[in-house]
């Protein structure tokens, strides 16, 4: 792909974009293929060739009818070219610009910066735009949160913002009104309360780090002095905050460096996952463990969680403890460290065990360690790790304290209940809900959704006409991020201006323009108010240049918060609580969804649809047990167990997870919506109906009882315990120790057929050879590459029935496999992508030579060649192709098709797909290269899972330059090929994982 | 028993029976004439436009560039349809008021795009590059014809796979030094297979194994 | 003007032919079950299920077509399940036939004489049902014209290293040629039908098939040697064609399919389930067509000792496959092995080591051999058995394959179960017609068994 | 004169006296004859002097084409027509030939063994002159004829008739063309 950051005017192209779009709602761009879908002839020919029932499931497949349409919403479009092969194809048109734009060259994208949000704090990624059209998001490698990588979150925004669910038109109380009615009634309102200051006025966000909202909201506060600013974050930082309060008597903003950091202590923090800043920690994290050289070193993490995580996964010692147990444990291990007074020991041997090795290996690495609090973990935690870093001397070198990113960081749970006061007071006259979903995502006992009632006028803007909408009576439709202006900040207080690729899709407000019209210029552009805004603020000369450069960049330089020093207060450490007793009871953990969070992605096909990190669940979550566990209550895997929390009772089906801790139980939330959207609706079960202010994160005293009933999952993968030893040898692995002692170690048994053993003659390949290899001792399992790869290829969305029928679609998949004791096992990861073989298996038995070899070495597959006899993937040992059981991709919906990607075709009904190295970028760059008669250099060539990686765990290239990064790593000890014994000679390869144990606890 | 047939049944079934083979045969090569014919490929038919453009009239009689009005062909896959804007270059001057060209007036006054009617129109899976080829010292004319004397555009070749493999097989047959890539009706200074050896050469055109990988052409 | 018919229903002795049939009554009475015989309630009965099952396929077919392949079980990693299994049984079935006509005419046994006629009928119409599977599982059935070579406008061509190619063309040569030799056996028959028949629709009818054959015996000189030359030329080729089969197993790297004992095991096993399905039609057929005297119990007791010698050749493949699975030492195929025994498939594997090896085992004893009955519910066990064969090869070795984190169960969905079942009424449906309209037994070679056909060479001179 | 006919048909009731009748009138030189019977009978074809036939050898050349054929196209395609990697496996692999070209030369030699055989009997010929006969509709049931055909230079007719009288058939017909 051409440079990602071409110097242009963005708003010059966007205007014209939108001049182009206006009205066309976007289906008349220029490669007018969309536009012909919807022409009686190509709809002819559908029925021609599709007969209209062929898109349906039959009831074998399908039993909820409702999501049926919107599964084949959620694939591609464009595909009958497969079909139209051997027809006369009908006429299609070509609607050329009227005014083209400068620097805008059809079929050549554009990739503009700006920011995703979770929680309110900014992730900088880069947009690539066709025609006007955002397709694919990655990370931008400018931004510090981001370095380039992007979450799968992040990603997936795109099919956010053509989901056809999201809410499309203003209503009042579910009728369409005109933006006028709303103003108007707006304006009455304020009319009044200017009268009494804004007494009644109430305005409920999410948490905001936006300065220029922040700035508006002070403006209303003037003019509205008696108005109030609540928050509310389900999933946000709750405890940080109030630990911040609790152990330096100030709001403070913590994050980490793991560059320099030998020795690693997670207490229940997923922070390679999970957080504002986990691309950049794993990032970080990985380097320290690439092991270019043989005697490199690694660094070396201990964690210690209930529920296993993308981290833990990468522990060298993981412990599982009860959440509610970390804490006793941060004590203990502060006492070890002589920090604190009190008993090194306790019922719960397991809390105890490792205290001695892990304190002594902190104790070594002072100033090169780090022990991370978990975000769910009570704040106590918090200021115990804040003391022990302090003490270690990490402060500064591992650990960074900031002023707070928030605009206005107060206690949201305390914000939140001195609404629902206000409420019960009947104070509330104007009640204005900015984006969030409170009233499914409030604490329970609060009962927002009949409580909101109590206000006279509500306001909500919103994506989606969800719960909340239900609760309001006004819903005013929210434009996506990327259809409009704005800013945010990251975890270090970095600014990105955020910049809009399209035209809204369905019209609708942001934040900003409901904001301004308590102001007196309430028509003000989002466009003009965050311009304003940033002039307001700069002080030096020539704005335009500084404006120019911040929107291109993706960031404001220089706005990160400054570093701090702050101490850790006596008084921070209150009493010691001691190890949680169970009673037979047991512990409820909430956590948010490692896809879905708290529901906001609820309605995402993508997110639904990629296999969940460890557990590869799918549309679902469920009871997290233990084996052991599980076996206590009598449950097996799908069985449905009646939950009794404070009274309150839940029904949920039980998944078994291998190493969750005994006595818990994890449940994901986000799930169980009601008005979520078509995918949202109906899939799994709603976890914050048992979730009170009291447990917002963990607490003890859970019932459980098996209950008649049973639940059907769709996982991509059963659980697979390694024999021991490992005899197919799929993982290669080895402790840092060994491996340096011998590097065969991790190929330990490994037979690996020598080149010459073949009766063929070889193949040559000149030129380019291509070749990949993926680290295992990088890799987290996160899922970033499944999405990143996913919107690069356009590969369908095929639902929860056809997922568990084992027919997903997914292109490159995460497996994870356990070795040793089922209820504390270790957990190793492994991306399987096409192994590209060179004597590929299933390319000799394709009958009509639908899949063949490249010159360079590709495995490629022609889909409009491909008959579908499937016997490719019979003979394909990594079982990496996936085929067409139905018509999965969409003809129907105009925004889904616009979410495309024009380089790749959209398959069709009856045809194999696979991974091609993203030859689509591959065969772009050569050309680009070949036009400037240049050879390519290393690394110009990234293929979406590579691009998007956190920790760079993939690597691309051509293995025939010698020096390329891939033959450097092909040349490392490590490397090895899955079923290397098969001789299908696969390009892409792996680098072994290694563990790197504290030699005292393995003795 | 008495006859069951006439005498001439004998030669009757004979002829029936032995013909079979030759009428099969016939069926067989009528369709594979059809499957190639201009009547399938669409070549040689002209298409409705909203506006009868020549190109006749303005590349053969006024000589304009083709890459005058097709400016991205040289720097994108797509061989861009010249914006109204371009048009109106002119036309704002030269028959100003003509009649046949009020769609492109009222585009330009109303800034909706004129629907012309799609003429090479390649399957969707096939993902064709106009700019390595121009760069590669394909001429316009290889694919498109003698473009110059179209009054109104048609399909030259058949653009089927079979047609793109000729040239992707052995280049050297079809590639022209890259100055005279727009030119009409191009005639190779000497022997064109030799002219086009060096050529091939020269600009680094890849081997025909590469040319007719898969994935040259299908993704 | 023809004599009145004259048919003989004797009991029949230990022969390959009743005694005191003349060459007027073999023909007759053969004739007859086509020109006036009533057909037998039984028939029609059975025909109306046949045509009920026809239905339920067009059914299946037309979902098929319409919807796509999602309708069947198919999933990852299973990726053929009952349509291949369906293939490779109806092709095994198909072998009997050709085999008793061509095999055992150049070995010069007699017994065959009386039974190939319907044999090679039942081998054409399994390989129609056979030959439907290919192009139903294609996920583009609208294109399977691409595996076969033509002049294209693609200039691509199929690719014929694929065992897939191999098969289009063996089945395809193989069903030709077995209809060109069911036809040639035919021709003096209808010539038989000709003259007997009143109808004088009818008369046209088998008079153009029989193209004016009138048992010239400068054309019974080229007949002979065209029956002998087709025999030697389907012999290897019906070897040939399950050993190709096979080969779309073993040629893959499948483990418990990448194995090269499989082809003789295949061919061993094809005329196993072809002999099966020989007995069931016949055994109702003479009796309801009161045949006895023609398909005597002797021919009976031959067609089970084939199926008990090639029974024990399958048995001996089940131990051969299970021991080289352990020797080879190599994990995937030991895994492969043991968990057709005792993973997900067990039953369906123990199922059929109780059919196919423990079955036939009764049929050494003479008393089985000699009882009809027995013989039928037996050939019904091994029909059985050899479907549930071919489905654990396939389901069972790619439902858990090299890589564990793709391993999944199969389930079937009722559209399999109507798709084959579907397959089996189609079958039946051509064999009730086929029984109607043409002499289902050989009437020219019955003759040939005649004591009265022998010349007498002392008179003759 | 009489009517021009095809010639004289003897009936008889087995095989043996029908191979003795057709050795008589081979002696007796008579060559264009021919016998018709229900069934092939070996002793006849001796006695008619029918062994030789070019089936065979037909059949031999048609599966050395049809196999030379198969192989032919398969290099063509994969060497010349359009060579391509398939597997890492080489552009001539022969040994994946082989059953192609086995099975395309059994095709072809099977097809032509078969209109070889209609060819060489001059089938179809549903009309001819011997089903003028009404009796000839037993040849395909129990009765075996003997025609000496008019065209036979000894042929005539009172002479002719007396012979295949003293053959001692059930009966002796003309055969009308």
């Amino acid at each position: 792909m051409s440079d990602p950051q071409k110097n242009i005017d963005p708003a010059a192209v966007r205007s014209a974009l939108w001049a182009r779009l206006e009205g066309a709602r976007g289906r008349d761009y220029w490669r007018s293929l969309d536009e012909l879908a919807a022409t009686p002839e190509f709809q002819d020919l559908l029925e021609r060739e599709f007969p209209r029932q062929a898109v349906g499931w039959s009831e074998d497949e399908d039993p909820v009818a409702g999501r049926r349409n919107f599964l084949k919403l959620m694939g591609a479009s464009l595909a009958l070219a497969g079909m139209t092969a051997c027809t006369r194809q009908p006429d299609e048109h070509i609607m050329p610009y009227v005014r083209q734009p400068e620097n805008l060259v059809p079929g050549r994208p554009l990739f503009f910066a700006t920011a995703t949000t979770l929680n309110g704090f900014a992730n900088g990624v880069l947009v690539e735009s066709h025609e006007g059209r955002p397709t694919k998001i990655e990370g931008n490698p400018g931004h510090p949160a981001s370095l380039g990588a992007a979450d799968a979150m992040s990603q997936a925004a795109v099919l956010q913002l053509y989901d056809p669910d999201r809410s499309q038109a203003l209503a009042f109380n579910g009728e369409i009104r005109s933006w006028g009615v709303f103003t108007g009634a707006l304006r009455d309102t304020l009319a009044q309360q200017k009268a009494k200051n804004g007494a009644g006025i109430r305005i409920l966000t999410e948490t905001v780090t936006s300065p220029t909202i922040a700035s508006q909201l002070r403006t209303i506060q003037q003019s509205f002095p008696a108005s109030k600013w609540h928050q509310w974050e389900p999933a946000g930082p709750h405890s940080a905050r109030a630990a911040a309060q609790q152990s330096f008597g100030q709001p403070l903003n913590t994050y980490y460096d793991f560059t320099e950091a030998n020795v690693v202590v997670s207490l229940d923090s997923d922070f390679l996952n999970s957080g504002h800043a986990s691309l950049r920690y794993a990032r970080q994290f990985a380097r320290r463990r690439r092991m270019a050289e043989h005697h490199d070193t690694m660094n070396r993490l201990y964690v210690v969680e209930p529920m296993p995580t993308p981290t833990g996964t990468k522990a060298d010692h993981r412990l599982p403890l009860r959440a509610s147990d970390v804490e006793e444990f941060a004590w203990a291990l502060a006492i070890s460290l002589g920090l604190a007074e009190g008993p090194k020991t306790g019922e719960n041997n397991d809390i105890y065990k490792w205290l001695g090795p892990i304190a002594r290996d902190l104790q070594n690495n002072k100033g090169a360690g780090v022990v991370v609090a978990g975000e769910h973990q009570p704040p106590i935690v918090h200021s115990i790790a804040a003391l022990m870093n302090e003490k270690l001397g990490n402060v500064g070198k591992t650990v960074f304290y900031t002023d707070p990113v928030e605009a206005n960081p107060v206690d949201q749970l305390a914000s939140l209940q001195d609404l629902v006061k206000d409420l019960d007071a009947g104070a509330v006259e104007l009640l204005i809900i900015l984006g969030g979903n409170p009233v499914f995502n409030a604490p329970v006992e609060l009962g927002l959704g009949s409580r909101l009632k109590k206000a006279k006028l509500r306001v909500r803007l919103g994506l989606y006409d969800d719960e909340t909408s239900a609760a309001c009576q006004w819903q005013v439709p929210e434009t996506h991020f990327l259809e409009t202006w704005g800013d945010a900040r990251a975890f270090d207080g970095t600014v990105t201006i955020q910049q809009p690729l399209i035209q809204p899709l369905y019209g609708g407000r942001s934040a900003l323009q409901v904001l301004q019209s308590f102001t007196e210029q309430p028509e003000k552009s989002p466009y003009d108010i965050v311009k304003g805004y940033w002039s307001s603020q700069h002080t030096g000369s020539d704005f335009e240049a500084w404006w120019r450069k911040a929107v291109h960049d993706g960031l404001v330089a220089g706005s990160a918060l400054p570093a701090k020093t702050a101490a850790v207060r006596g008084e921070a450490l209150s009493a010691r609580a001691g190890g949680k007793k169970l009673g037979g009871k047991l512990e409820v953990v909430f956590r948010p969804d490692p896809t879905i969070y708290d529901g906001r992605f609820a309605n995402n096909g993508w997110l639904q649809e990629v296999p969940k990190p460890v557990t590869k669940l799918t549309w679902d979550n469920a009871v997290m047990l233990s084996p052991a566990t599980a076996h206590r209550l009598g449950v097996q895997k799908g069985d449905m167990l009646k939950l009794t929390y404070e009274g309150r009772t839940l029904q949920a089906p039980v998944f078994i997870q291998p190493g969750h801790v005994n006595g818990s139980a994890t449940l994901h939330l986000g799930y169980g919506r009601t008005h979520g959207g078509r995918a949202a609706n109906g899939m799994g079960f709603n976890p914050f109906g048992l979730r009170t202010a009291k447990a917002l994160w963990q607490d003890t005293g859970m019932d459980a009882e098996k209950v008649s009933g049973n639940h059907e999952f769709a996982d991509t993968q059963n659980f697979h315990n390694l024999e021991t030893p490992d005899r197919r040898h799929i993982i290669h692995k080895a402790d840092l120790a060994d491996f340096h002692k011998n590097a065969e170690a991790p190929h330990e048994g490994a037979e690996t057929p020598p080149k010459g053993l073949t009766m063929y003659p070889e193949w040559k390949y000149e030129g380019h050879a291509w070749g990949m290899t993926i680290d295992l001792n990088s890799c987290t399992g996160c899922g970033a590459c499944v999405v990143a790869c996913q919107a690069e290829n356009n590969i369908a969305v095929v639902g929860k029935d056809q997922v568990r029928r084992g027919r997903h679609m997914n292109w490159l998949r995460v497996d994870s496999y356990y070795q040793g004791d089922a209820n504390d096992p270790a957990i190793y990861n492994q991306p399987v992508p096409c192994m590209q073989c060179e004597n590929a298996p299933c390319e000799l038995v394709c009958p009509v030579q639908a899949t063949t070899h490249s010159s360079e070495g590709l495995n490629d597959m022609v889909y409009n060649r491909c008959v579908g006899t499937r016997y490719c993937s019979n003979n394909c040992p990594y079982k990496v192709r996936r085929f067409n059981f139905f018509l999965f991709s969409d003809f129907d919906t105009p925004s889904l098709k616009l979410a495309r990607n024009p380089d790749v075709s959209v398959r069709s009904r009856g045809v194999m797909e696979k991974c091609t190295y993203c030859v689509q970028r591959i065969n772009g760059a050569k050309i680009d290269a070949e036009k400037q008669d240049r050879p390519l250099h290393d690394g110009e060539i990234q293929t979406a899972c590579q691009a998007t990686c956190p920790s760079e765990a993939i690597v691309f290239g051509d293995i025939n330059d010698k020096n390329s990064r891939v033959s450097k790593l092909k040349a490392n000890e490590r490397n090895y090929s899955l079923l290397a014994d098969l001789n299908t000679r696969p390009r892409t390869t792996y680098l072994a994982t290694l563990r790197n144990p504290n030699p005292e606890i393995e003795a | 028993m008495s006859q069951i047939f006439r005498h001439s049944t004998n030669t009757f079934t004979r002829v029936l029976l032995f013909g079979a083979v030759f009428i099969l045969g016939f069926a067989f090569w009528a369709v594979d004439r059809l499957s190639r014919s201009d009547y399938n490929t669409r070549a040689t038919q002209s298409r409705e436009q909203p506006v009868p453009f020549s190109h006749a009239h303005h590349v053969g009689g006024l000589g304009v560039d083709c890459r005058y009005c097709h400016t991205t062909v040289e720097t994108s896959s797509f061989a861009n349809i010249p914006p109204t804007k371009t048009c109106m270059n002119c036309h704002s001057q030269i028959w100003a008021t003509s009649p046949t060209l009020e769609p492109v007036r009222e585009s330009f006054r109303t800034n909706q795009s004129i629907r012309w009617t799609r003429v090479h129109d390649l399957p969707d899976f096939v993902y064709f590059n106009h700019s390595i080829h121009v760069n590669k010292g394909v001429g316009c004319e290889v694919c498109h014809g003698r473009v110059d004397r179209m009054p109104l555009m048609s399909q030259s070749a058949s653009l089927q796979m079979e047609w793109c493999l000729n040239c992707h097989r052995n280049p050297e047959k079809y590639v022209r030094p890259r100055e005279f890539v727009t030119t009409m009706g191009y005639e190779p200074a000497g022997d064109q297979e030799e002219i086009g050896r060096k050529l091939v050469a020269e600009y680094k055109i890849q081997d025909a194994h590469t040319l007719t990988s898969c994935n040259t052409c299908h993704r | 003007m023809a004599d009145e018919l004259e048919v003989i229903e004797s009991p029949s002795g230990n022969k390959i032919i009743a005694p005191d049939y003349t060459f007027g009554t073999v023909t007759d009475q053969i004739a007859s079950v086509v020109l006036t015989k009533q057909t037998p309630i039984a028939v029609l009965g059975t025909f109306t299920v046949a045509l009920g099952l026809l239905m339920t396929f067009m059914l299946a077919v037309g979902l098929l077509f319409g919807k796509g392949l999602g309708i069947w079980g198919l999933r990852g990693p299973t990726m053929w399940a009952w349509d291949i299994t369906n293939f490779v049984w109806w092709v095994g079935i198909g072998h009997a036939g050709t085999l008793i006509s061509a095999i055992l005419l150049l070995l010069n046994q007699q017994w065959r004489n009386s039974i190939n006629r319907f044999a090679e009928a039942m081998t054409i119409f399994a390989v129609a049902c056979a030959g439907m599977f290919p192009i139903l599982h294609l996920g583009r059935p609208w294109l399977m014209y691409w595996l076969f070579p033509y002049p294209n406008t693609m200039g691509i061509e199929p690719n014929f290293r694929s065992p897939l190619v191999w098969d289009v063309f063996a089945v395809s040569t193989y069903a030709t040629v077995s209809v060109l030799f069911w036809f040639v056996g035919l021709i003096p028959d209808l010539a038989t039908l000709r003259d007997r028949a009143q109808n004088p629709a009818f008369k046209v009818a088998y008079g153009i098939l029989a193209m004016g054959w009138r048992g010239s015996a400068r054309h019974w000189a080229v007949y002979e040697t065209a029956s002998l030359l087709l025999a030697g030329l389907a012999t290897p080729l019906v070897l040939s064609v399950h050993t190709v089969v096979s080969f779309d197993f073993t040629v893959g790297i499948v483990p418990g399919w990448h194995s090269t004992f499989f082809p003789p095991y295949f061919v061993a096993g094809a005329i196993y389930s072809g002999f099966a399905m020989v007995l069931a039609l016949a055994i109702p057929l003479r009796s309801l067509y009161g045949l006895k005297g023609l398909i005597t119990d002797k021919h009976l007791d031959n067609a089970a000792k084939v199926m008990m010698a090639t029974g024990l050749i399958v048995g001996y493949s089940y131990i051969m496959e299970a021991f080289a699975g352990w020797y080879s030492g190599n994990v995937y195929e030991e895994a492969a092995i043991w968990n057709r025994m005792t993973g997900p498939y067990a039953v369906q594997y123990w199922i059929l080591i109780t059919c196919n090896v423990v079955a036939p085992n009764a049929l050494w004893f003479k008393k089985v051999r000699s009882s009809p009955i027995i013989l039928f519910i037996w050939s019904l066990i091994v029909l059985l058995g050899m479907w549930l064969e071919r489905f654990v090869i396939i389901v069972a070795s790619l439902a858990q394959d090299n890589l564990p984190s793709s391993w999944r169960v199969f389930e079937s969905t009722r559209w399999d179960w109507a798709t084959y079942l579907g397959t089996i009424g189609l079958f039946l449906f051509l064999f009730m017609l086929f029984i109607r309209l043409l002499p289902m037994i050989s009437i020219f070679e019955v003759r040939t068994l005649l004591p009265q056909a022998k010349v007498d060479k002392k008179e003759s001179l | 004169m009489n009517p021009p006919i095809y010639g004289l048909m003897a009936e008889f009731d087995d095989p043996t006296a029908l191979v003795k009748a057709a050795r008589a009138a081979r002696e007796k030189g008579f060559r264009k004859l021919d016998a018709y019977t229900p069934f092939p009978i070996e002793e006849l074809s001796d006695a008619l002097h029918l062994h030789k036939n070019k089936l065979p050898l037909l059949v031999l050349i048609g599966g050395i084409v049809g196999g030379t054929l198969g192989y032919m196209l398969q290099y063509f395609v994969t060497v010349i027509y359009y060579p391509i990697n398939v597997g890492g496996r080489p552009l001539h692999s022969w040994p994946s030939y082989i059953i192609i070209t086995f099975e395309m030369t059994i095709l072809f030699a099977a097809l032509t063994a078969v209109f070889g055989l209609l060819g060489l009997c001059g089938l179809p010929e549903p009309y001819h002159p011997t089903f003028n006969v009404p009796r000839f509709a037993m040849a395909s049931r129990n009765r075996f004829f003997l025609c000496i055909e008019s065209t036979d230079p000894l042929f005539e007719h009172d002479q002719t008739a007396a012979f295949l009288e003293s053959l001692e058939p059930r009966e002796v017909s003309e055969v009308a063309h």
